[in-house]
């Protein structure tokens, strides 16, 4: 249970940068994982080659995360936005192979190691369980990250901006606000919150694949939790990291993996558009 | 230069669409201008055209702001010259709550310690408004979305206000109030284009009108003037040349 | 029309003018030359394992450096296969039949392995050691598919064998990753424990793409198992590790030569590794017989910049080593024949992987083709090093 | 004879009534006219009509048969064709394909006989031919014919209207429902449109029921008008009728209002 | 004129003498394709022929989905594996002839297909691509765990054997891979041509309008998912015996992609574009992974990787490649190579209807 609940953090973030993207530009950003991963690499080049000590380094990769998904936004999703859903997906499963593509022409396959000030092996005794400090930190920060967002909109002048950009581009664009940096923002947030995700993945397992798997079940949190709402994917990929690792723990190891995606499947059945999000009619 | 905003030409399509096929006009300054016509005649084509609404538009022709022009310009830029326009499904933020949304109104503007005392006066103006601050814009009736909708659009101070059909779908109460409200801003010396289907108020209220259909204008002048021109109702009521009962007044 | 008629014969005679007739000696050798193919991933999930083909090619170029074989030198083809068994078949017929193949060595990956295995052997080509200890291999054994990479069936044996009889533990867990290599760990060790009259405490499925190992370290520690068998890859090892050290889990960890590479996992388990008994198929690249200075020596002249001198780069010379040898003995007068006949005779050659022997075919007996039938088993201390605990053990 | 009928029909969008009661008859062959402001509810009576809505109360009978609850194919089967006001063509089909899935209820070509289709002698060839001569019939009856093997999605507005009546026709409807069919047109297309609407009506002997804002149009070639506002209907009956009736004009013109004429 | 119009030309294969005259051509040079290969080019092309021939036969059904109803499926690679399964085991395990275990598999694809059809009706955009990738994902799951299927360790597929002939060469199995991707194009082309095909477009560009013409969406949106399903089982099939050995991950989430990649890239809809993406990204995905042996491009790029990436991981270009034909092509050509031959073609019959006036 807490072991899925561990799991379920570094996923949670992950749903929520695909949220934050998903939610004003209604595109589902396959190439997410890859913006963290391009940004935990250029962590540890930074701290690695240029020897930049760990407090200077964080500063700068957010800074990095963020000027990723201004990028992408301003040189692709900016030209792409006409595309059908499905083009989008194209549009981002295309990036997500050229960042994946450029980190592994970079770094190899092997595996780094990141030199992170926080061990994923010293743990504490919580009633019945050990929990590691990574795993703790990693767990505050799922819940940083979002009462860090839930004060950004609810409190900032941007994210009041932001929240009406998502609500009503025209309408937004009638008040005057430019809506193309509102948009280039978001991705920069989003990949921000991802940049995140990933240095927190990054101590256990760092080589190019390490986002995938946070990724899809991110993405499955996310669906599960409606994809437009922050508190629904941190829901959701908790939900799904709990039941596959009690799956795993109770009946079969080997589908663990795969039951998270069969439960969603039944999920989407019942509630076709997510648990979180309301069903309106579309009107013709 | 009297006019604000002066349209010279202006051609624009809509898809497959010719929806204005050419229209000139001037909106003076201080005015209320009402362009009235059936539906399908291209009116609110044009204000969108106006706020640059539609990509690649116009085609053809020259808008003028203060005699500046302004076609080509992105939406953004034309609201940050001080033009306001309230869309015909008035494109509230309904999850915003409604002093969010006057607050969004008031983006472009600087002085952002004017904004609480131009927050007070709307409140003044509109207590329904008042008493829903926290309330999320979406909750609101038809015609308290209306008149936020409108305030919104004052929030930024603007020199012209477009109104996009402020009446529709709202009961008699709710228009005369609504009316009420344009009378109010035109006496504060804001330029208003009004599309109205409801010809009887709209011209009631308006300095001029102008009349499209099928794309064109098809008349235009003092807003008296049309009052007693019979073609008018025939027009919306399909009659033929007819006598016709003047309005009681 | 007319047109058209007229592209077409155009094309038509092109096709004719392109003809010309190749004929062949023995493929893939000249005079002056023998062409040898390798496959391995350098992208994709296992692209780790990349660097065995690109060990392979640094011991060509030494080769070559000193003059070739009998006046031959090694032209080295490798390709990307992205561990995808379709793309080593293609591969493999583009390079054997364009450039016609001597022999193949190497090759990582079981999948891969299989889907060419039919067709180099309706060809009669030789492939020496394969990259994979899997019992396809073997069984049935092929007249000329050499395989030198201990069985992991053996290396289960032995380690259980070691923790049994030496170490005196009696409660053994495995860990063993869902596929061929897997399955084979598993079912050496549960032969090897039922000669003891022992059974698993504890059987622990991990799949490939797994990212979460905090669940299968917590049903490992829940069995209490005093030893773990690893047969998982690399990166999921160092994860149970890890995981089993935040829960105060400190069983014996043993593992496979597949996780021999000690500096590395020392390195990315960031001291975990201390500790833990695996097996060896050769020498540590860090082990200081003459023939590994002089691989190093390779190493430091014609590596590209950036590759790291470890267990699977130096596997990528040791795999090479029987056909270099064989090459060498077959002479100027050298045939694909002449090759398995010198490989047949091969016995107790040593070069840095553990002692190979073959023998004459025999469609019966699997281990004529099992070259190596040895390891040894090691523990890793301090920063990676390697101390040695048993000298070669022979498995059955 | 009223051979469609529609009874006290209800719909709320979000506790706003979009039809409030609506109710109406339309005889055999007639040219049934709804007419009303922006937002008076026209188009959704026709979603319910067809099946798109489902309505919250009330009954809509076609020869009888309650089409409430039903859905749109469903619907469709029963003799009930319809435009959109935003054209809603196949636009990357050519105009001939657009005709044939009007006939789409009236083939049987399945997967397989379709799939494997092998010459003209097949059932699906002799199937397509079959109907591709029907809808070439309205092709020429709606004078398409230069632009029969073109993509619909780049033909001219006013042509695009033309097709997407054609493939109403195609379906041999007993009800055609058509929403602001000359939308977007200048006057002479208009005139065109009607005529063609007045042709087809009597060629096919279907009963038209008609959104139009253009209302010489509407009072030109209407047997009933219905007038709505906010969702409820405000007049019924001739053209004439309706333009006596005073709520008419206080629906479009506005009411008169003493304070107003004040100021 | 209009009135002696036979209409069945708009369905006929050949429009025109030209096109059965181009057909021939194409015929025959498909046909005498590997005795040109094997003569005058490399046996090895006819390997990436065959290559080609599954994953066209692939592309075409996932094409009918995707591109002509307009549904999203982000696991085609897991109604391969079914197909491909499903006929290794029925011909190897229990002995059934070829061709009746490959309808009967890809009959099992289609029924998956179905099933999965049916969680689809009420599923769109995300919801659907996330929904057909669980499925992807899981399925090889199953598969890895079934003894009988091999489990992880993978399946050998038996000798093909069709009646009195035993396919082993390339050449051999060639002729039946061709004539079956050929039959898949004519069968879908047929599809599209007649009444399921318009109710799938016509799902596609307007599902309110097409249920408006009696279409049942929820009948036609399965029966979209079942064909493709059906054709991807096909192809699975005929995979099985490409390679002679299957294993579970070879059927992973890069192989869906693959397929998505083919269509988009060949021109959503239209079915000589699902060939043309098939064709080209095959022999791509065949010829990308030395990059470093092209000619020019590959020293420039040794240097390049050597100063500032590492040389260790230079195949990965062949993922930016991909990555970058897929991103451009949705910027530039949201058609693909059928939007550019058309484009072309009009281009040309401008210019000549020009030089005929001129």
């Amino acid at each position: 249970m807490l072991n899925g609940v561990a799991a379920g953090s570094g996923y949670a973030l992950m749903g929520i940068a695909m949220v934050i993207i998903y939610k004003t530009s209604e595109v589902v950003n396959f190439a997410q994982g890859e913006m963290a991963l391009a940004s935990v690499f250029f962590t540890y080049l930074i701290l690695q080659n240029y020897g930049i000590p760990f407090v200077y380094a964080m500063p700068l990769a957010a800074l990095f995360a963020v000027f990723v998904g201004c990028v992408l936004e301003f040189a692709v999703l900016r030209r792409a936005r006409r595309q059908t859903t499905l083009g989008m997906i194209i549009v981002t499963i295309g990036l997500e192979m050229i960042l994946m593509g450029l980190v592994s022409w970079k770094f190899g396959a092997d595996h780094k190691v990141m030199p992170f000030p926080i061990t994923e092996f010293d743990s504490i005794w919580l009633g019945g369980f050990y929990v590691t400090t990574l795993e703790a930190v990693t767990f505050s920060v799922v819940w940083a990250v979002m009462l860090g967002l839930f004060v950004f909109y609810r409190y900032t002048r941007l994210g009041l901006i932001m929240k009406a950009t998502q609500q009503n581009r025209s309408a937004a664009k009638l008040m005057g606000v430019r809506t193309n940096r509102v948009l280039m923002f978001t991705w920069g947030l989003s990949s921000l919150v991802g940049c995140i995700a990933g240095l927190l993945l990054a101590p256990r397992s760092m080589e190019p694949f390490m986002m995938w798997d946070p990724m899809l079940k991110g993405f499955a949190g996310a669906v599960v939790g409606g994809m437009t709402s922050i508190p629904g994917a941190v829901f959701g990929a908790y939900f799904i990291g709990v039941v596959e690792n009690l799956f795993g723990r109770y009946a079969s190891m080997e589908f663990k993996s795969a039951v998270a995606f069969a439960l969603i499947v039944i999920v989407l059945c019942v509630k076709p558009s997510g648990i979180f999000s309301r069903h309106y009619v579309k009107k013709v | 230069m009297n006019a604000s905003l002066e349209l010279k030409d202006v051609q624009t399509g809509y898809g497959l669409i010719q929806a204005v096929r050419g229209a000139s006009f001037a909106v003076r300054r201080g005015s209320v201008t009402a362009l009235l016509g059936n539906n399908g005649a291209g009116k609110s084509t044009l204000l969108k055209t106006v706020m640059g609404l539609i990509p690649g538009q116009p085609q053809k022709g020259e808008i003028l702001l203060d005699g500046e022009r302004i076609n080509g310009m992105d939406t953004e830029s034309i609201v940050r010259l001080g033009v306001s326009y309230v869309p015909e499904n008035r494109a509230v933020f309904h999850q915003l709550s409604v002093q969010d949304n006057l607050i969004m109104g008031a983006h472009v503007r600087k002085d952002r310690r004017a904004l609480k005392t131009d927050l007070e006066r709307i409140y003044e103006f509109f207590p329904i408004l008042a008493d829903r601050v926290n309330q999320p814009a979406g909750t609101l009736s038809g015609g308290e979305q209306q008149m936020l909708a409108i305030s919104r659009a004052m929030m930024s101070r603007p020199r012209l206000l477009l109104l996009d059909e402020p009446s529709l779908g709202l009961s008699p109460f709710l228009v005369r109030k609504i009316f009420h409200i344009i009378r109010i801003i035109r006496n504060q010396g804001v330029t208003i284009l009004l599309v109205e289907q409801n010809v009887r108020k709209a011209l009631a209220i308006a300095d001029y009108a102008l009349v499209m259909e099928s794309g064109r204008l098809v008349s235009a002048g003092p807003s008296t003037d049309l009052k007693n021109d019979p073609r008018i109702k025939d027009f919306y009521l399909g009659l033929n040349i007819r006598e016709t009962q003047e309005p009681s007044c | 029309m007319r047109t058209h008629i007229l592209l077409a014969s155009f094309a038509l005679f092109f096709l004719i003018a392109c003809m010309g007739f190749p004929a062949f000696a023995e493929e893939g050798v000249t005079d002056t030359e023998i062409h040898i193919g390798q496959w391995g991933p350098q992208t994709g999930p296992a692209a780790a394992w990349g660097s065995v083909a690109r060990g392979t090619g640094v011991l060509f170029e030494m080769i070559n450096e000193k003059g070739g074989i009998h006046g031959r030198k090694i032209i080295y083809h490798t390709f990307n296969d992205a561990y995808n068994p379709a793309q080593t078949l293609a591969g493999v017929k583009q390079l054997q039949e364009s450039v016609g193949i001597f022999a193949w060595v190497g090759g990582v990956g079981t999948a891969p392995g299989m889907a060419v295995k039919d067709y180099l052997m309706e060809r009669k080509v030789p492939w020496i050691s394969p990259a994979s200890g899997s019992m396809h291999w073997i069984d049935p054994p092929q007249k000329y598919l050499f395989a030198t990479y201990p069985l992991y069936k053996m290396e289960a044996k032995a380690l259980c064998r070691y923790s049994v009889e030496i170490l005196g533990k009696n409660r053994i867990a495995i860990a063993y990753q869902n596929d061929d290599y897997g399955a084979n760990g598993l079912k050496g060790a549960k032969e090897e424990l039922a000669k003891h009259g022992l059974t698993l405490v504890a059987q622990v499925p991990v799949d490939t793409g797994e990212g979460d190992l905090r669940p299968h370290a917590a049903k490992l520690k829940q069995s209490d198992a005093d030893t773990v068998l690893l047969w998982v890859a690399p990166k999921h090892a160092i994860a149970l590790l890890g995981a089993a050290k935040a829960m105060k889990y400190d069983p014996q960890w043993m593992s496979t030569s597949t996780c021999s590479d000690y500096p590395y996992l020392y390195d990315i388990s960031k001291g975990l590794w201390e500790g833990v008994i695996t097996t060896f198929f050769g020498d540590g690249p860090d082990s200081f017989g003459p023939l590994m200075r002089e691989y190093k020596a390779a190493y430091d002249k014609f590596a590209a910049p950036g590759e790291r001198w470890g267990t699977f780069f130096t596997a990528g010379f040791g795999f090479a080593e029987p056909l270099v040898e064989a090459l060498h003995r077959c002479g100027r007068d050298l045939s694909r024949e002449r090759l398995v006949e010198e490989l047949e005779k091969l016995q107790y050659f040593r070069g840095v992987m553990g002692r190979i022997s073959f023998a004459p075919f025999d469609p019966d007996d699997p281990m004529c083709r099992q070259g190596q039938t040895e390891v040894f088993i090691a523990k890793c201390v301090e920063d990676g090093d390697m101390v040695q605990l048993t000298d070669w053990l022979k498995i059955d | 004879m009223a051979f469609f009928r529609v009874e006290e029909l209800s719909m709320w969008f979000g506790g706003l009534a979009a039809l409030d009661g609506v109710g109406f008859e339309i005889l055999q062959g007639s040219i049934f006219s709804v007419i009303g402001p922006n937002g008076a509810g026209k188009t959704t009576l026709f979603n319910c009509i067809n099946g798109i809505y489902k309505p919250a109360s009330g009954s809509i009978l076609l020869n009888g048969r309650e089409l409430t609850g039903q859905k749109p194919h469903a619907i469709a089967k029963l003799g009930v064709a319809r435009t959109f006001q935003n054209i809603e063509l196949f636009s990357q089909m050519t105009l001939m394909e657009n005709l044939m899935l009007g006939r789409h209820l009236f083939m049987k070509t399945g997967l397989f006989r379709g799939g494997f289709m092998w010459g003209r002698k097949s059932f699906a060839g002799r199937e397509e031919v079959l109907h591709r001569k029907k809808a070439g019939e309205l092709i020429e009856l709606l004078e398409l014919q230069e632009y029969r093997g073109r993509p619909v999605g780049a033909l001219p507005y006013g042509i695009q209207k033309r097709v997407e009546l054609g493939r109403a026709l195609a379906m041999e409807p007993k009800l055609i429902l058509l929403d602001e069919p000359c939308a977007g047109m200048n006057a002479e297309e208009r005139r065109d449109m009607i005529m063609r609407i007045k042709t087809v009506k009597e060629a096919l002997g279907a009963a038209v029921f008609l959104i139009e804002h253009d209302m010489a149009i509407v009072m030109d070639i209407s047997d009933q008008v219905l007038v709505m506002n906010f969702g409820k209907p405000v007049a019924q009956g001739t053209p004439g009728q309706v333009q006596a009736h005073p709520e008419v004009a206080a629906a479009y013109l506005g009411e008169d209002d003493p304070d107003e004429c004040l100021a | 004129m209009d009135m002696e119009r036979d209409h069945y030309e708009d369905v006929a294969f050949f429009t025109s003498r030209l096109g059965v005259f181009w057909f021939v051509i194409l015929a025959s040079g498909l046909l005498l394709f590997p005795f040109i290969a094997s003569n005058y080019l490399k046996t090895y092309y006819i390997y990436v022929a065959n290559c080609i021939a599954v994953n066209v036969i692939a592309a075409i059904g996932l094409n009918l989905l995707v591109g002509c109803t307009g549904q999203i499926s982000l696991g085609h690679a897991g109604f391969f594996a079914a197909g491909a399964y499903a006929t290794a085991a029925l011909t190897g395990k229990l002995g059934a002839p070829f061709l009746p275990a490959l309808l009967i598999a890809a009959s099992l694809s289609a029924l998956l297909g179905f099933l999965l059809g049916l969680p689809a009706l009420r599923l769109e955009g995300p919801y659907l691509s996330i929904a057909t990738l669980g499925f992807g994902l899981t399925i090889t799951q199953i598969i890895g765990k079934i003894q009988y299927l091999g489990a992880r360790q993978g399946l050998h597929a038996p000798d093909l054997v069709i009646g009195p002939f035993n396919l082993n060469s390339d050449a051999e199995k060639y002729y039946l891979f061709a004539a079956m991707a050929f039959a898949a194009c004519l069968f879908a082309r047929n599809l599209m041509k007649t009444r399921v095909g318009r109710a799938f477009i016509a799902i596609r560009d307007s599902d309110v309008a097409a249920s408006t013409m009696g279409v049942n969406l929820m009948i036609y949106k399965t029966l979209a998912f079942a064909v493709s399903a059906f054709f991807a089982g096909l192809a699975g099939g005929l995979y099985a015996f490409v390679l002679g050995y299957i294993q579970p991950d070879t059927f992973n989430l890069l192989m869906s992609i693959m397929f998505l990649a083919m269509i988009v890239v060949g021109g959503l809809g239209s079915i000589s574009g699902a060939v043309a993406g098939a064709v080209l990204l095959t022999w791509l995905d065949l010829t990308l992974r030395n990059v470093l042996d092209v000619p020019v491009l590959g020293d420039w790029l040794k240097s390049l990787s050597q100063s500032y990436f590492s040389i260790t991981g230079v195949s990965n270009i062949q993922y930016i490649v991909f990555g970058s034909i897929m991103v451009l092509i949705m910027l530039f050509e949201p058609l693909g190579l059928h939007g550019i031959w058309l484009r072309t073609r009009q281009y040309w019959k401008a210019r000549s209807d020009r030089g005929r006036r001129g």
